[in-house]
């Protein structure tokens, strides 16, 4: 099923969609604290973007734009930014995830809050879409689907 | 920073946990030591809580600046401080004990994810005694869980099957415990403890507070392994790697056994278990039967990690029988058993880590000589099962001494005969394990006269695994000797007033 | 029926009536004056655009004040991602 | 009558927990339990928001908001629903989908293992 299978609909359609998803997942994380949406659901969009690539194109194609090591690298970094901008609190002075007391230029503590909601919302964003296309992946590759290319 | 600590024993953990396996993937040995480091560092936070508590009384940490109830806090009191503590010592322990056991068991190329994993576990067991909210404590629970599905589904055969039927009961568990929390929040409004804590006496009488403190205790139930909710455990800590049942026996079941202690004594009152819903009862003689049950089935195995496992089915029994007592000589005996059955039942699954580690043998029935192959490791079982039989001076007599008394002020004289019961049942089964391996040689060299029985080359577990051992050898006898301090600095204060 | 199922039923049962016993003493759906709705949320409603610049109330109680959490509610995922990885992914030899 | 109206979603929720739960530990197939599990789990997301509903109220977004200060006085806190059951389920969501995955993960070991999903044939086999 995920093999690459030559359907010009699919494929064609595939193409022109993929574009508008990934922005769609970029504009719902960073519009997170004004509007519906916020890291999970952007991430899980930028991640099933992801994945209708691989049902459409097969694993090998998207493999070779986003590699293993790099979806584990995000997954990790992502939720590094997220517990990285707690810690960086502690250091000037406040409590973990106190953003209030980051050491932005910015004349209210508010505006550093609303600057730490959107890094943090970044964070989550990069986690839940790196995890999702890597459990995407390891489910595939284990139920019987094995890339020609590995990921190294 | 010395007010940081109570978030530094989380953050240390975290952040490393997240960069372990991105280290990992250019040198695989890098995990482990990382690992250790963090663990170290969180240790060393732990005790600089535990410091804080003993000379300002209760700490209060506000994440992220905002106040309870509309923050999540982290509360570290007089019951917490000293289990968040033993949970740091004990998986530093542990950790260093497992590096060699790991090497054997998991494949090189999974250690960055193993560690990073083991290090999550071991975060969210302490995250789960330091928080003060209600909703915080089930995220917690499911980063527990999730780490030790995984964990114990790299065991051996079988452990698949243990590891998915974990899951399956922890879910129910999981899922109840939510359940429980959104109908105390619907009729309080509020999900951190201390503002529960006010608000719930003027709703003894109504039926959704009695639905949720019984959806309470049926989810902790499951995650501890009380009595008739326990059969996910057996497998789960018998298939296991030894390293992880090494790490979740001591500490999963005691940090959800803490959890029970909060939920009876300071999100409820005590007094709500006892006098307004019969549920103290009940857990009494539910406690009462588990512990039977447990002696009985671990006579009956002969797997030693199989037998441990179903001890420590009887051994919760004692905890929750304690705070089903609910009596001053009961509640600090069962904080008090949190203690010394952690270290006991800590230093037994590491006794019985480096017997496979050394030799393979997990049938106990083949544990001839080993006094002469293991000295230390085999003297160090010794102390843990004395505790665990309740000889003084280790800390096992002195914790069940106290819930014995416990029962007599209560005038529960069947419980009294259950623990004593009970205790002439973990000794037939721990002396047994003491008789095959000291004195099996004697035995069957009977026939041959005089004639000395043949001289076996001392092949102890490696420096690694030994002095680990040892330290909860000597932290068994060192719970026992100083249990009035323990109870005189810490324990005495968790007793709500009113309480005789 | 087999006795595995019906002991299964009867729990399942058990905990549904259980559960419907605590339904009578709720407040009614959608109340205004639901515990729930004035204790703690409230504050949440009217502070938070003053106190995170945030007017999205869900994203501003999420990411700071109970901030916490979500932090933790990633790592559930992130541990997902490794179990997953630790389970399936083959050794590459 | 009334009861049943004015506390519908409460007693909708728990037949569907009742059907989850059911599945979860009477089915011996193990992806009919998963399923059974995403069913309790959904049943718990419908109580939840059931929780945070207010009649007549709007999604919890200040409406105008972005351009100018409004004093914290001045919001209708009856005009917006209550955001915290929704923060809440956000994470059990998550929760609920990380517990999938690595409960499909185990199914395909398991399967790789055993060659069957069926609980009582496996353990037939463990034994």
């Amino acid at each position: 099923m995920i093999k690459r299978y030559d359907n010009l609909i699919i494929e064609f359609f595939c193409r022109i969609i993929a574009a508008p998803v990934f922005l769609f997942g970029v504009y719902i994380i960073f519009h997170g604290e004004a509007s519906p949406g916020g890291g999970f659901q952007g991430g899980v969009i930028l991640g099933a973007g992801y994945i209708m690539l691989a049902i459409a194109y097969g694993i090998d194609f998207t493999l070779k734009r986003l590699r293993e090591k790099v979806i584990l690298f995000l997954s990790c970094f992502g939720v590094f930014i997220y517990g990285g901008i707690g810690a960086a609190c502690i250091l000037w002075q406040g409590n973990f995830l106190d953003y209030g007391k980051l050491p932005l230029p910015l004349t209210h503590a508010n505006a550093i809050r609303g600057i730490g909601i959107m890094g943090v919302e970044i964070g989550v964003g990069l986690t839940v879409m790196g995890v999702m296309v890597s459990i995407y992946y390891d489910l595939i590759v284990a139920g019987g689907v094995q890339p020609e290319i590995k990921g190294e | 920073m010395i007010h940081q600590a109570p978030a530094l024993t989380i953050a240390t953990l975290l952040l490393s946990a997240f960069w372990i396996p991105i280290l990992g993937m250019f040198k695989k040995e890098s995990a482990y030591y990382i690992a250790l480091a963090a663990l170290f560092l969180s240790f060393a936070s732990a005790c600089v809580t535990l410091y804080s508590v003993l000379l300002h009384g209760t700490v209060h940490y506000h994440m992220g600046g905002w106040l309870p109830p509309w923050g999540i806090e982290f509360v570290i009191d007089y019951l917490n401080a000293g289990i968040l503590a033993l949970i740091a010592l004990i998986s530093f322990l542990t950790t260093i004990a497992a590096k060699e056991s790991v090497k054997q068991e998991i494949n090189r190329d999974k250690w960055p994810a193993f560690w990073s994993l083991y290090l999550l576990l071991i975060m969210s067991l302490m995250g789960m005694t330091e928080t003060g909210d209600m909703f915080n404590m089930y995220v917690y629970l499911e980063v527990s869980s999730l780490t030790a599905y995984g964990l114990i589904a790299m065991g051996e055969d079988g452990a698949l099957m243990a590891s998915f039927n974990y899951l399956i009961l922890g879910s129910v568990g999981a899922s109840f415990y939510l359940l429980g929390v959104g109908y105390l929040y619907i009729v309080t409004g509020s999900l951190n403890m201390a503002d529960l804590y006010r608000l719930i006496p003027g709703l003894y009488h109504s039926k959704v507070v009695f639905t949720a403190f019984a959806f309470f205790m049926v989810g902790i139930g499951i995650k501890m392994g009380l009595f008739p909710l326990h059969v996910w455990l057996p497998d789960a800590y018998t298939r296991a790697p030894s390293s992880i049942s090494t790490l979740i026996a001591p500490t999963m079941t005691k940090v959800s056994v803490y959890v029970l202690f909060r939920i009876i004594l300071s999100v409820f009152h005590i007094q709500f278990s006892t006098t307004i819903i019969p549920a103290a009862k009940l857990l009494l003689w539910i406690a009462a039967v588990g512990i039977i049950y447990g002696s009985i089935m671990a006579i009956a195995q002969k797997d030693i990690k199989r037998m441990l496992a179903y001890s420590s089915i009887s051994q919760i029994g004692y905890i929750v029988l304690g705070i089903a007592l609910a009596n001053r000589m009961g509640l600090i005996g069962g904080a008090l058993h949190i203690f010394s059955h952690a270290f006991a039942k800590g230093c037994l699954f590491m006794v019985a880590m480096a017997i496979v580690y050394k030799t393979g043998i997990r049938n106990i029935d083949e544990f001839k000589d080993l006094n002469k192959k293991m000295p230390f490791t085999m003297a160090a079982f010794c102390i843990a099962a004395l505790s665990m039989v309740g000889v003084p001076p280790t800390a096992g007599f002195f914790s069940k001494w106290y819930i014995v008394l416990g029962t007599i002020s209560g005038r529960h004289w069947t419980l009294t005969a259950v623990i004593l019961a009970s205790s002439l049942l973990n000794a037939i089964y721990f002396f047994r394990i003491i008789e095959k391996t000291y004195f099996s040689s004697f035995l069957g060299g009977g026939g041959h006269g005089h004639h000395e029985a043949p001289s076996v080359a001392i092949a102890e577990a490696p420096v690694t695994m030994v002095i680990p051992i040892l330290i909860m050898a000597v932290g068994i006898l060192a719970a026992g000797i100083f249990n009035f301090q323990i109870i005189h600095h810490l324990l005495q204060f968790i007793i709500p007033k009113g309480l005789v | 029926m087999k006795p595995l199922k019906l002991f299964a039923l009867i729990t399942v049962l058990v905990t549904g009536f259980l559960l419907m016993y605590g339904v009578n003493d709720m407040p009614n759906l959608g109340s205004n004056l639901s515990p729930a709705s004035m204790h703690v949320s409230p504050y949440y409603i009217q502070h938070s655009e003053e106190d995170t610049n945030a007017p999205n109330f869900v994203s501003a109680v999420l990411a700071d004040y109970r901030g916490f959490d979500t932090l933790f509610e990633t790592t559930v995922i992130f541990c997902a991602g490794m179990v997953c990885m630790m389970l399936l992914r083959e050794n590459k030899q | 009558m009334e009861f049943i109206l004015s506390k519908f979603n409460y007693l909708m929720y728990i037949a569907m927990m009742m059907i989850g739960f059911y599945a979860m530990i009477a089915k011996h197939n193990l992806v009919k339990k998963v399923i059974g599990m995403n069913i309790f789990q959904a049943a718990i997301i419908l109580f939840y928001i059931s929780i945070g509903a207010k009649k007549g109220a709007t999604i919890p977004i200040l409406e105008g908001g972005e351009h100018h200060a409004i004093s914290p006085e001045s919001i209708q806190v009856a005009h917006y629903i209550n955001p915290l059951p929704h923060v809440l389920m956000l994470t059990a969501i998550v929760v609920g989908v990380s517990v999938t995955g690595v409960a499909l993960a185990l199914i395909i070991l398991i399967y790789r293992r055993y060659k069957t999903i069926e609980e009582d044939e496996i353990l037939r086999r463990l034994s």
